[in-house]
């Protein structure tokens, strides 16, 4: 395999948006933030639920 | 001979009723589950019977002791100080009573059913349980093992219990040892060694690898390391015990020090050189449960074990053997068992040694965080440039902050001196929320308190350091 | 007579080198500005010379002679006991003398001209500063006040430093007063009198309200209040001093209580009910910078006065009077005094009380948060369910956590109980990030330490307490 660094690195969350995007079964892996340095917050959980199905937001 | 034998129904069965097993039953018990808990032994486990509150009591009074020595200096001088054993002990015990029998009336409290006695696995739905004087069986949707581990023996020195003793023992022999050999530089062998060593006890530690505490970051490790020496105890590194001779009330050590034989003679040799899990003879081979190479149960990110219906927390599942991951694991496989979504993501499991002074680390070290990517920074911040450390005489130590240097993300925070292990909740939170240095920076701190440190270090990272002149660089 | 009267230029002049004023002097010099800093006195301020340093050492030593009472359970006993007062307050010296050393290197290795004498401002952009044996004029483009406050004087009890003191005299007794009466139960009183007692002196807290730290949350009171009845603490509320008479060494305290009058014999009285900011005599009126009706500078959130060129910060600027305001004030001020965005923007200021347990404080209590319109609950978790608490065998005391009910987001965090001080870093942190219950419950605390007890509170809030059993309702 490549080395990928990113792959090991944690998602930039706090624990209950983490919880809340595993309660709404989101991989927040694939959920792109809008806090400051890419930090995910609830409302980017709750955004990518709401998105129209399939891919991740670009 | 079974007569009668009776099967109780359950939702969940938890076996093992130390702080993984009891808090998931409790957790279990509070989502709905019925649930029963078999312990053969006292509820609260290891941590609370024979390890992390005994070993905490006897390292308070032991500090207690000891720090009559340092009030000349402010002025206050003691006069005789006797230490009496055996009501040490007894307060040790009335304290590991007091937190038992408060577990047990949580459990009661919350409905959970505890059986005392062994249990085994019949197959992925059924337990028997040895008890004093029958056999029940249990029935169940989902089990979770929290069965614990048990020290490591060397094959070397047989542990009898009586001179050569587990950290069990330790913790409850009946005097001081005079002459104290503690085998293994780990944290329970340290923590150990120099309790008994304030006490009055001659102390030897003896590791076999080049360092004392190797899973810690060993930058940490220095203003422990002196305080040993003015202690007074021996450290003997890359050091190994080739046997144990009992001679009498005492026992000879011989060991092997650059190929050099060498002996010692003690009143008590501790063993503490690593713990293995009680994994074996719970019947999980007859289930098909997978364990690793080591004996740990290989458990996925919901601590579900190979077989559905059985997960595994805790010590017996590996990782980092800690009582607050055996209890954080326990409230996500209750949760999971209850049919509810949980898992187990902490960013990182906080550890703390307490030595003097004590270490305290959660998240990553710097290495660590090259190795996984990151281009990572550390800053740090020496206790003796805090004020509150200053006025309580206790300088020895740092902070030091690893962050990810283009975020400024915090990713890990280890601290050696005063009161590290109660700061570490502040540094847990930082790590765990993923908290940049200028949050940390312009989180007003109280002073004098010791948790300016992570304010100071926080700005020393973001070249704005107020207690700390820039480096000639 | 000024004899060539010199006048030097700077970018910053900084008056009062208090934790408010070094603070933002050496900001300002980091940031390139060109600072001079004016301090008729030792840097350091009333904090570190006078105030939250020297009380605290005197505290630490108190407690260690205190514990020594409490040691018989645990096996311990201590023959004779002595304290050298003169060493005690040799130690204390050489603590402030440590620490106020230290912010004259930092001031002088971040290049801040450090001017000893007393400072006026004759304009906005001129001051006069007054050297022992000359006159200079400081020609500046900013200027930080930051001459902080001084103790509040009573008409009815005049201090003359002797018998009758204020609390910069009370940390510099020559010996322990056998009879200490202590006016005003606000936290500088209670902390003074609860030491004296600790170290051997009759002590009367005398209050004129009906209860002891007025501005505290109340409910946090009761461990302290049963802590001070068994150290013998008498606490008179309610109560007005009418007079004080001296006769001979001695000193008479006549008070008025319920209308019934009363007399107690003192060999000192400290007089500890509040403070007033140094914001008179300074030439501030020639200027037109605004006062408010307490004589606390009138300051923008930038911390800007309501003349351009005077900030103002720490005491003299009103708000909370408390070191670690004074010194985020100062960085603030001296940032935008650089040109650069800066505002005071916390969303809580932390507070300690270092009595017996401590008190700290962060964010809003409950009723602050009902009158600002929160839907708020609270929830509180005891030490004595903390196994770490009874390990080191101090049990009393809890935390409450205010929360938003919707939300479940952190508004104000309460303790009292032991090492309070130093888990108030966590505190402000969950404050000032606005932290959720959740958030905390999942944060991993190692365990045996104290700060658990932040994620079993979290836990009561959340619904699924696991070391507390539910409230029947
Ligand atoms: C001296 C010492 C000091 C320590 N200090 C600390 C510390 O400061 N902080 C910290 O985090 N950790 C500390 N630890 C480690 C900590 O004790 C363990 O990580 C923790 O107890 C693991 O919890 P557990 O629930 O997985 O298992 P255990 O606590 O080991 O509990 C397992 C329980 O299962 C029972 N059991 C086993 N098999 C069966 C069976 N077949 N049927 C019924 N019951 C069974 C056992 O009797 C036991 O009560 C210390 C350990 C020691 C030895
Ligand atoms: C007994 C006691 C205990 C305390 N404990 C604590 C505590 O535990 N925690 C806490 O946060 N706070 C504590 N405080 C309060 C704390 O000391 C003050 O809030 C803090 O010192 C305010 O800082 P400052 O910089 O505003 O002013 P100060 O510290 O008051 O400094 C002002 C400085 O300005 C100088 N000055 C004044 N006028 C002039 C002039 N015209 N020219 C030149 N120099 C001048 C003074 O000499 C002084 O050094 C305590 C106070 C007392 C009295």
């Amino acid at each position: 395999d490549a080395p990928n660094p990113t792959l090991n690195r944690r998602v930039l969350a706090m624990p209950s948006v983490r919880k809340l995007a595993r309660d709404l079964g989101v991989d927040i892996s694939l959920v792109s933030g809008t806090g400051s340095g890419g930090r995910v917050l609830a409302h980017d959980v709750r955004a990518f639920v709401d998105q129209p199905k399939g891919k991740s937001p670009v | 001979m079974v007569v009668g034998e009776l099967t109780i129904e359950c939702d969940l069965l938890v076996v093992g009723g130390g702080p993984g097993g009891y808090v998931a039953a409790i957790r279990g018990a509070q989502l709905g589950q019925d649930v029963v808990l078999v312990e053969e032994n006292v509820v609260g486990g290891v941590c609370l019977n024979v390890g992390c509150i005994p070993s905490k009591a006897l390292i308070t009074v032991a500090n207690k002791v000891d720090q009559m020595g340092h009030l000349k200096e402010m002025g206050v001088s003691v006069g005789s100080l006797d230490v009496d054993f055996s009501q040490l002990m007894r307060y040790k015990d009335q304290v590991v009573s007091r937190l038992t029998s408060g577990v047990a009336q949580l459990l009661k409290g919350n409905g959970v059913e505890v059986v005392q006695g062994n249990a085994t696995f019949v197959s992925a739905n059924l337990a028997r349980i040895q008890l004093a004087h029958e056999v029940q069986q249990v029935r169940f949707k989902n089990a979770i093992v929290a069965t614990g581990s048990r020290p490591l023996e060397l094959p070397s020195v047989p542990v009898d219990h009586e001179v050569v003793v587990d950290s069990t023992d330790a913790l409850s022999f009946s005097e001081i040892p005079k002459r104290l050999v503690v085998v293994g530089g780990g944290y329970i062998g340290l923590e150990i060694g120099t309790a008994y060593r304030k006490l009055g006890s001659e102390v030897t530690v003896v590791e076999a690898t080049s360092q004392l505490l190797g899973a810690m970051d060993q930058t940490l490790l220095a203003p422990v390391a002196k305080r040993l020496k003015a202690l007074g105890v021996t450290t003997l590194l890359s050091t190994k015990i080739v046997g144990v001779s009992r001679k009498g009330n005492e026992v000879l050590v011989s060991l092997e020090r650059d190929g050099v034989a060498e002996t010692l003679q003690a009143d008590k040799v501790v063993v503490a050189v690593g713990r293995t899990p009680n994994s074996q003879s719970l019947g999980l081979e007859h289930l098909g449960v997978a364990l690793d190479e080591k004996g740990f149960i290989v458990v996925d990110d919901q601590r579900r074990s190979s077989v559905k219906s059985i997960f595994a927390i805790g010590d017996v599942a590996g990782g980092a053997l800690l009582a607050h991951k055996a209890s954080f694991e326990g409230k996500v496989a209750a949760t999971v068992a209850a049919g509810k979504k949980d898992a187990y993501d902490p960013v990182a499991v906080p550890a703390v040694v307490f030595t003097d002074p004590e270490i305290a680390s959660v998240g990553l070290t710097l290495s660590e965080a090259g190795r996984l990517g990151y281009k990572a920074k550390a800053t740090r911040f020496p206790f003796a440039a805090i004020g509150r450390a200053v006025s309580i005489n206790e300088t020895e130590g740092f902070c030091q902050v690893v962050y990810d240097e283009a975020a400024e993300t915090i990713l890990g925070i280890h601290l050696v001196g005063p009161e590290a292990s109660d700061l570490l909740g502040e540094a847990s939170v930082l790590v765990e929320f993923g908290a940049t240095l200028e949050d940390v920076g312009r989180t007003i701190h109280a002073h004098p308190t010791l948790a300016e440190i992570f304010m100071e270090a926080a700005e020393v990272g973001l070249g704005l350091p107020v207690h700390q002149l820039p480096r000639k660089s």
